[in-house]
Order: C-alpha cells, then structure tokens, then sequence
C-alpha cells in the first residue's frame, strides 16, 4: 500500500464470534480502531457438498443442496431441479410452476427477514431482529403445513414437487400476506429509517459496481452497488415471466450508491415484490396434478448444464456434467454467498472494527453455502 | 441517617473520633449494599419483563411443576443471582492475576461511595456534604480503573479494546455531564443535594412545580443533555461500545465469569441509578412531591426518589431495546460536537435568564 | 390449519408446538408428511430393501434371509408370513437397523415403501405411532434403532443361507 | 361400454402420439388410465423406428433455432484465432470453446476488454477430472453484464503436472475460484498470488474431487474410519 504502518495488532474475528454468522474467521489487521487488512479464512464448515453427490443418485442430492443454503432451501431445491429438468428436458406441470414460485418467494421472504434482523443485531438494534424472526416463524409455520419440515425441506423435486398444497393452503398464505405487508413499514419505522441505523451504515462499505461485478458478487449485494440484474428477469426460468415485478436497485437515497444502507434496503424492497409475486400466483394457480412428470428414474443423458438461478443471496448457479448413469459424474455449485464473502476484503479496508462488523453482515452470507 | 447523626449519637464520639467514624460509615454501608442488591435484583427483573413485553415475548415465566422462576418468574433475578455466585471462578493463565481480582471491586467501588450523596427522602442520606454534587461526579469517574484495570489484566485483545473504548467514552462523557449541572449549582447557589433539592419546592409558572427543569428553558436543555451523558457513562445502548456484544464479544469484561462478573453486572446498574438520581435530585425536585403539598411528608420523600429513578431506568431500558449502536467515533463527535458546545451555550444562557428575569 | 397470533413465546415443557393439521388435499393415504423420527412396522416389511437404497446417508441397514415357504407364519421366530396389505413375504428380516444420529429427516425412505411400513411417527400416522421427537440419549448407540424381532441366534440360524448349503 | 372405451382409448393415445400427454393423464378411472397408458406405449413401440427416424431431423431444427448463441460463439472463435492463432483445440464450438491454455491470461483479458464481448463478469470455474490417468480441466463460465451473453471457455490440462494461467488479475473473484480449484483437484494457477487451499485445513493430503482420490489413512495420529462401526 506505500504507507508504512507502525505496530499493526492483527485480530482474529472468529471462528467463535457472536457475529461472524456461522463459523468463519476474519484475521483482521488492526491500527487503533481502523483496520487495514482483512482476510476471510472459511472451510470450517466444509462437508464435502460436491464429493458427496458423486457418490449418490440424482434424487438423493436434493437433500444435501438443502444444507448448502439453509437459510433458504426451497430456492436451493429449485435451483437444483430446474437445472436437472433441464439437462432431461422435462417439463413439469404448470401447477407446479406455480407452487415452486409460491414456496421460493416464501422462502425469499423468510431468507430476508433473517438478514435484515441479523444485520440489526448486528448494529445493536436487538428488538427488529425478534420482530423479524416472529415473521419469519410464521413463513416457517406455512412451511411445516406443506411439507413437514421447518428448514430444510426436501419439497422441490426433479419433475414436480413432494406434496400438492394441503387444505386451506391459499387461504393461509393470503392471511399471512395481509398480516406480513403492514409489517414492513413497521420494520421500516423501527430501523430503516432510524438517524442511527442510517449513521452506521450509510456511506460505509461502498461496493462500486465495477468492483462488484469483478468479484461476481450477485443478487441483492449486486442490485444495492444500482445494477439492475435479477437471473428472475434478465435470464427468465420457471415461470417468472408471467408475473409483474420489479428490481428494486440501491439508488443512494441516504449516501453513495452500494454503500451498507442501499443493501439493506434493497432486500426490504425485495420482500414486498416477492409479496406481490406470490399474490399474483396464488390468484393465477391452476388445477392439476403435482405428481405427473416425476421421472420413475433420473437418468439425464450425457451432456453438461450450468444453469443460473436467483436465490435471495444471488446467482446460485448449478454445473451439472452427466455421463448416462443415475449419478451426476461432476456436480459443482456455484454459491452467491462464496463471492459475497470474498469482496468483503477489499470493501472493509480502511473502516473500523464496527464497520467491519456492519459490512460483514451487510453481505448477507451463510456459511453453509460458502464452505458447502 | 446521616452519618453525622450517627456519630454524634454514638456516646463516645469524641474520645476515639477515628473508630467512631469508620463505625458509623460501615453502619451506613450496609443498607446501602442491601439497597444496591435488592434494587439491582428488581431492575434486572423489570429489564428482562420490559424488554419481553417489547418483543412479543413473555419474559421470564414459571407455570406447571419443577424448578421453574416463580410466579411470573419474579424468582429470576434471584436465580441468576445465585447461578453467578456459584459459578466457577476462572482466571485466565496468562492474565495478571492480582490487577485481574482487584478490578471488579474498584469499579463496585466507584458505583458503590456515589450513593453516599445521594438524598434518598429529606432525612435519608448518608453524608449531606456541602460539595455533594462535586463529591459525585469526581467519583463516579473512578469505576473507570476498573474498567481499564479489567481490560489490560484480562490479556486478551477484546478486553483491552473494550477497556481502551470505555475509557475513551467515559472520561468525554463527563464534561458535559458535569457542564450540565454548572447552571443548577447557579440557579440554586449551593453544591450540597439537599440543599438543590430544597430549592425546588413550591410552584412555578403558575401550575408546574418548582423544578429546575422548569425553571427556564435553558435547564430544560441542560437536563436532556445530563440524562444522555448519563446514559453514555452507564455505557448503556446506544453508548454500549465498550461492551458491543457484536463486535468485541464483551468488552473488557469478555474473560470475567461468576461472581466478578456479577460485581460488573451489579455496579452497571448501581451505576444506572446513581445517573438516575443525581437527574432526579438535579433537575426532577428530588424527594419533592409532583403536586406541592399533596403526599409531601418525609416518608413520601423515599417514594418520591425512588420512583422519579425508576422511571428514568425504564427510560434507558426503552433506549436499549430499541435503538441500535453508534460507532466509536460518533459516538465521540456526538460528545464533542455536540453536546459540549450546547453545554456552554447553555451556562451564558441561564447566566443571562438569571440576570434577567430571576 | 392457522397462523399463530402474536403470542410467540411458547413454554415449552408445558406447552408443545402447535403442529399443523395436516389434511393434504391430494390421496391422503399415500403421503405422509411429517419429519419426526422413523418407526417400522416390521410385521409389514417384506424385506424389499427400497428405503435402504434411496437412503442419501446410508443410515439404514437390513439383513434378509430367504424362506421356502412363502407366506407362511415362523412362530419360533415370531415370523408372520402376510403383511396387513396381505403380501406373502418371501423374506424373514434377520436385521432391520436405523441409525437415528444419521437421518436427515428427508423423508425419502417414506415414499417408496410398498408396504407403507416405514413411516414418521404422528401426524398423518398417528393412528399407527404417537409422535416422538424428542429423543435424546446419553450415549449414541443408543440411538440406533433396532426395529428387527430379537430372535435368539440358535433359532434364527435355521434359516441363514450358510446353514442351509451345508444341509445340502 | 367397452367399446366406448376403447374408442376413447384410442382418441386419447392418438392425442398423446401428438405431444399432449394431459390427455393421458387427466383421466379419471384408474383402470381406464393405466389401460391408455399401456395401449400408448403399444402405440409408440410400432411407430419407434419412424420416431427415430424423425427425432434427429427435430433436435438439429432446434438447435437451429438458437442461433444467437451458437453465433456468439463463433464469434469469439473467430476473433481469438484471429487474435491469438493456435490457442483454440476443438474445432466445435457449439457449446464451449477449448483452448489449450496458452495465453489465457492475455486471452482474458482480451474477453473483459473488447468492446464487443464485454465478459466483465467470471460466473464460476469448475474443475473436472474426466477419470482416473485422464487428463484434467478447467471451466470458465463467463457473463457480460452488458450485453448478458455466456460463453463457457474450457481448458485442458495435463493430469501429472496440472498448471494453467491465473486469471486472478483480470477477474478478482479468480482469487477465490481458482484456490478452490486447486484445493479439490490439485491444478496450480501460476501467477496466483496466494495459492493455498481454502476449504481444506492446509496440511490436507490429496485432491478430493479427483476421481482417484483415496482418503488418508490417518489424520493428525487419528484413524480415519472407513466403515463405520458395527455397520458392514
């Protein structure tokens, strides 16, 4: 860097921290309160994600994608069997579409509650991160209804999914859709326009788009630095086409563009068009049945798929390389929150330790997906 | 049960006057300490009901059969109480070992020798000093040490950022704290409490009572600017830097466990009601009675004191689930910044009120 | 089925969580969705050996012997010979093993069963198992379920495959 | 009644001949269903070597029918022989280009600067062994944020002393990507900064995604378990 330092005191930020959001460790280079270097050092949750599916059938992955992304494993699952179905060209039922994009807006919703309550906690606003996760409880609850499962799912299948939706369904997610709505201005009132909040977070961490897009960083993380890309609209799958959205983008309403603030309040604004997607589904939902292009055995032919996918943490992309048998022979997962993390060095160098703390968690990563 | 009376109650006071005195002050300590415990065990209580009642929670409850907390888990404070007492005590290997035991009594000690000045009714204080608000603030800066005691003794790089920002914080916080209280020594031409606080009887403006936070609007000012450096000195969200459970784990008390650490907890919010009570007696009237005349006796005095803080620690309690935290240089450009230069604003404003209008 | 209130505090020794009807709309019989832990009926398994092989952590074993006589009661094994479905079993399950520290709680050993023998317990399941969720063990080999009748040894190896090539 | 059903059947399996298996499906009566199913199947297996004959003509019209891909790719084949002669392997491009590595750096580069590609965006690399003594490769999958076009770029390496140019400068998510290539496949990206395992602990032995990789004996004095206990 040219500057010559004094005594550095390297700090390590990890692997046990109240606020690493999982077991990642930060060996961060400290001058007073101002850090000058950090490093992310991660694997400590490596469960060998990719050997693991060489050795199991194409069904038995959906389990282990699951636990790649657990905060959000309907996306996970979807991202998975579309990128299967493709590779097999199947196509599923339209009822199906539309109960795939119901549950991953769900799912995105539930996934943003617990980033944005996390990132409060983070700054030390304890009271929106409850409120978050009793929201987010009740997304849970709607899950369990469905599936039997509160976290990890095991629902969307190659070809179809596990379980047509149970009685009253619909009724249930207009309730909790009517009850949720308000609830943003609330959390918007409580933290997103609290002076404090913004002092922490606006104008800190500023991810310029070029660098944004150098580190690949996607999904929310990306739209905060105002570039307008979402694999939803720009590379369409499933059905996403038929429904009226839009991308909200960081535009710097509280400091520069790609700053902390914007992040946070793109994945706010996010909620509410998943809200509008999943209204506009329940309402278009066809009849049909679930169960009628499950394959009795998944044997893709030979060939190779990279195919994207928008989770709530970005471009969750799957590489999929068949040789004819009922086993993937490569199968890499290309996770959002892998390049998330790695910007988190260059953004934090010259903030201090809060900053680091607040950018960190601005990020929105999940260990489980970037140690797969 | 002023330690003067005491010792003049004390027979033989003039021969032995030194073991007379030490006599009359470990008399006085006792129910202060008593005081301090039992207080802290409510305000723990209200800390955890309040902020559950905030967040859609129960709080503590006990129902069914076992070894649940009580009715409404009132026996939680005590409970925690107890599990702190009875925890194993460890001292880290590479720590130093005597700097690490002494600094949880230096900063008990801080909170502890401020209550002797604190008027609790008119007849209840321990030591009604002609210099009581000079007496407060000075010490009220010693838990400070202890703080820093406890950061460097720990040996770990979170204490001694958490030792190093707390000190930082609370040495800032005092000017305004103490400039704040400069116009009330002013307006009432006396440093001793009792004597502030008998200067806020009566009536002014015709229906308020004769509150120093009424008299003019400069004090109004001066008290906000009192409670927030209050606040910040308890090193209370949105001023718990030192002790960011999300950035230095705990602070400098991070390698502190069982009863040390409960001496932390409890100075933190001896510390509280200290802050709390100086504001009241300052600014709120004391012992005073809202209504002049109505429930005005002595024994209401206790009342008065006493529920005029707690208010004020429900207050910080509700800043504390609800505000997130400043950053360590915000946090200093407020004190600086802010706060100071109003400060001063403030005492050539009720300077010129005075000489105006009083 | 309904969305909790704001009471979000449940107390939990006393109070349990309020599990959602689970009434699917689509052939009731066949789906079965609850994640608790795993039960099997091992009068019903025929010993097909489906759950086994589409396990995604390998978490159950079964060991089958083959019998001549098909369909036919063992009572010195305590062997039935029909499923309640009213399948004759062509196989006695010597080993039927679940190791309840590996399973993912996928659900993917429910679906395939013939016999719908290998089930969560509760919900849908009731009737056949209460739920059990909360089992927890001080040690851990404690925790793998063996589901197969405990026959003595003298009396199961009338029917290993290696007694009966040495008869013959 | 039979005969009506019959009919149906036939009404339905034709349909089904046609594309729309709905037909199919969206009968009621089981029996009647399977029956459809059966004579479907029936249907198909008489009309098989006409279908086979018919499905190639159909998959070449479809891949004709993407043309904007399959350009782009030419595209790029085109400028990098153009460009950098003798660094494309594979004459078919359809799907990916395979170069062999020489000059990829500058190749990179050339990808994120050109106007007319603008590939600013490194979207994943996956290692690949393609069997045991076979030789290993490189994936790139590259996005323009720009123009939103893919291209997928591979590159083969050899199995026993794997080595291909680092690309970290041009794209700084390389870092990463490439440190986690090397840590399940061994292939050493020369011109890395840091080229350390990343999701290993640093003294692992052995490339775990090869498809020769046998698990260590013994990890810090402690036995690996090969099968797990009482579980053979």
């Amino acid at each position: 860097m040219g500057v010559v330092h004094g005594d550095l005191m390297t700090l390590n930020i990890g692997p046990q921290h109240p606020s690493t959001h999982g077991v990642l460790r930060l060996k961060v280079k400290t001058d007073g309160e101002i850090v000058s270097e950090v490093e992310p050092y991660i694997g400590y949750l490596h469960r060998c994600f990719e050997k693991h599916c060489e050795n199991v059938t194409y069904d038995q992955v959906i389990p282990y994608t699951d636990r790649c992304d657990y905060i959000a494993s309907m996306n996970n699952n979807f991202g998975y069997a579309v990128a299967v179905e493709e590779l097999m060209k199947i196509k599923v039922p339209e009822r199906v579409e539309y109960i795939r994009v119901i549950v991953a807006e769900l799912n995105r919703i539930a996934s943003h509650l617990l980033a944005l309550g996390t990132y409060g906690l983070d700054v030390g606003a304890f009271t929106p991160f409850l409120y978050m996760f009793r929201d987010r409880e009740r997304i849970l609850d709607i899950f369990e209804a469905l599936c039997g499962a509160r976290l990890l799912y095991n629902y969307i299948w190659v070809g179809g999914v596990s379980h047509d939706f149970p009685n009253e369904f619909v009724e249930t997610v207009y309730s909790f859709l009517d009850y949720f709505e308000p609830k943003i201005k609330e959390y918007n009132e409580l933290l997103t326009y609290n002076k404090i909040f913004i002092e922490r977070t606006a104008d800190v961490g500023v991810m310029p788009p070029e660098v944004a897009i150098s580190y690949g960083v996607s999904g929310p993380n990306l739209r905060g630095s105002g570039v307008k890309w979402d694999i939803r609209k720009n590379e369409t799958y499933s059905i996403y086409e038929k429904f009226d959205f839009d991308i909200p983008v960081g535009s710097g309403i509280m400091g520069t563009v790609g700053d902390c603030w914007d992040r946070y309040y793109v994945r706010m604004q996010e909620m509410v068009q998943s809200a509008k997607i999943v209204r506009q589904a329940l309402k278009t939902i066809p009849a049909g049945n679930v169960h009628q292009a499950l394959p009795k055995k998944i044997r893709p032919p030979k060939g190779f798929i990279y195919k994207r996918t928008e989770s709530p943490r970005g471009d969750l992309a799957y590489y999929i390389v068949s040789d004819g048998s009922p086993i993937p022979f490569r199968l890499k997962m290309r996770s959002p929150a892998f390049t998330a993390l790695s910007v988190l060095g260059e953004i934090s160098q010259g903030w201090m330790m809060s900053d680091v703390i607040a950018i960190l968690g601005s990020l929105d990563i999940v260990l489980g997906e970037i140690d797969r | 049960m002023t330690v003067d009376n005491l010792i003049n109650w004390f027979p033989f006071g003039a021969e032995w006057p030194v073991i007379t005195f030490v006599t009359a002050v470990l008399i006085c300590a006792i129910p202060v300490f008593l005081f301090i415990a039992v207080y802290a065990l409510v305000a723990i209580y209200g800390e955890l009901k309040i902020s559950s009642f905030m967040q859609d929670k129960v709080g503590p409850m006990g129902q069914g059969v076992g070894l649940h907390a009580g009715k409404w888990g009132l026996l939680q404070p005590v409970a925690d109480a107890l599990k702190l007492i009875l925890k194993e005590d460890i001292i880290p290997e590479s720590a130093d070992k005597k700097l690490f035991i002494l600094a949880p009594f230096v900063v008990f000690v801080g909170a502890f020798i401020t209550f002797a000045a604190l008027p609790f009714s008119q007849e209840i204080i321990v030591a009604d000093m002609n210099i009581g608000v000079f007496y407060i603030l000075a010490v009220s800066s010693l838990g400070v040490i202890g703080i820093i005691l406890a950061g460097w003794s720990s040996n770990n790089k979170w204490s001694l950022y958490g030792a190093m920002r707390s000190a930082a914080q609370i040495i800032s916080y005092e000017i305004p704290a103490g400039l704040s209280i400069i116009p009330i020594v002013m307006l009432t031409g006396t440093l001793s409490m009792q004597g502030i606080i008998v200067s806020q009887q009566g009536i002014i403006w015709g229906f308020l009572p004769n509150w120093i936070i009424f008299n003019n609007p400069f004090t109004f000012i001066a008290f906000f600017i009192f409670f927030i450096s209050g606040v910040a000195e308890c090193n209370r969200t949105p001023f718990d830097i030192p002790e960011a459970e999300s950035e230095l784990v705990a602070g400098a008390f991070t390698e502190y466990s069982g009863m040390r650490y409960a001496f932390f907890f409890l100075s933190e919010y001896a510390n509280m009601f200290v802050v709390s009570g100086v504001a009241v007696a300052a600014f709120l009237g004391g012992w005073n009675s809202p209504i002049p005349g109505f429930m005005d006796s002595p024994s209401w005095g206790l009342f008065w004191f006493i529920g005029k803080s707690m208010s004020l620690i429900f207050l910080m309690i509700w800043f504390r689930w609800t505000f997130p935290r400043l950053r360590v240089d915000q946090l200093m450009s407020v004190c600086w910044k802010v706060l100071l230069p109003i400060s001063f604003v403030n005492i050539f404003g009720v300077g010129i009120w005075n000489l105006l209008v009083g | 089925m309904k969305i909790r209130k704001d009471n979000v505090t449940l107390q939990y020794p006393e109070e349990r969580w309020p599990r959602p009807e689970r009434n699917i709309g689509f052939n009731v019989e066949n789906y079965n969705v609850i994640r608790s832990r795993l039960h099997v009926d091992i009068d019903d398994c025929i010993g097909c050996l489906k759950c086994e092989r589409v396990c995604p952590v390998q978490c159950i074993k079964i060991n089958t012997v083959k019998v001549e006589t098909k369909g036919e009661d063992l009572p010195d094994i305590s062997h039935t010979g029909i499923t309640s479905n009213g399948t004759k079993k062509a196989l006695i399950v010597s080993r039927f093993d679940i190791d309840m520290t590996e399973c993912c709680y996928c659900n993917l050993c429910v679906y395939p069963c013939p016999e719908e023998c290998i089930y969560m317990t509760g919900g849908p399941n009731s009737h056949k198992h209460p739920i059990d969720y909360e089992f927890s063990q001080y040690d851990r080999n404690d925790l793998i379920y063996k589901f197969a009748k405990d026959v003595e040894d003298e009396k199961m190896s009338n029917y290993l495959p290696q007694q009966k090539q040495v008869d013959e | 009644m039979s005969e009506d059903q019959d009919k149906y059947i036939a009404e339905v399996v034709e349909k089904a001949l046609r594309g729309d298996m709905d037909a199919i499906n969206n009968i009621e009566d089981r029996v009647t269903r399977s029956k459809a199913k059966a004579a479907l199947i029936k249907a198909k297996r008489l009309s098989k070597t006409a279908a086979a004959e018919a499905a190639p003509a159909e998959e070449t019209a479809q891949t004709d029918t993407t043309p904007t891909e399959k350009s782009l790719n030419q595209k790029v084949a085109e400028a990098l022989a153009k460009k950098f002669s003798g660094s494309i392997d594979s004459e078919d491009v359809n799907e990916y280009i395979q170069l062999n590595g020489k000059n990829w750096f500058e190749i990179a580069q050339y990808l994120k600067d050109n106007p007319d590609l603008l590939f600013d965006s490194l979207q994943c690399i996956t290692g690949f062994d393609f069997g045991e003594g076979e030789a290993l490769e490189v994936r790139y999958n590259l996005h323009s944020m720009t123009h939103y076009h893919a291209i997928e770029i591979r590159i083969k390496t050899d199995r026993n002393d794997p080595k291909v140019p680092s690309v970290e400068q041009v794209w700084r998510i390389g870092d990463w990507f490439e440190r986690e290539t090397y840590d399940m496949y061994g292939i050493v990206f020369e011109g890395h900064h840091n080229m350390t395992r990343i999701l290993c602990p640093e003294d692992w032995e052995g490339w775990p995604l090869r498809k020769d990789y046998e698990t260590q004996e013994t990890y810090h004095g402690i036995i690996v378990p090969k099968v797990k206990e009482g579980w053979e």
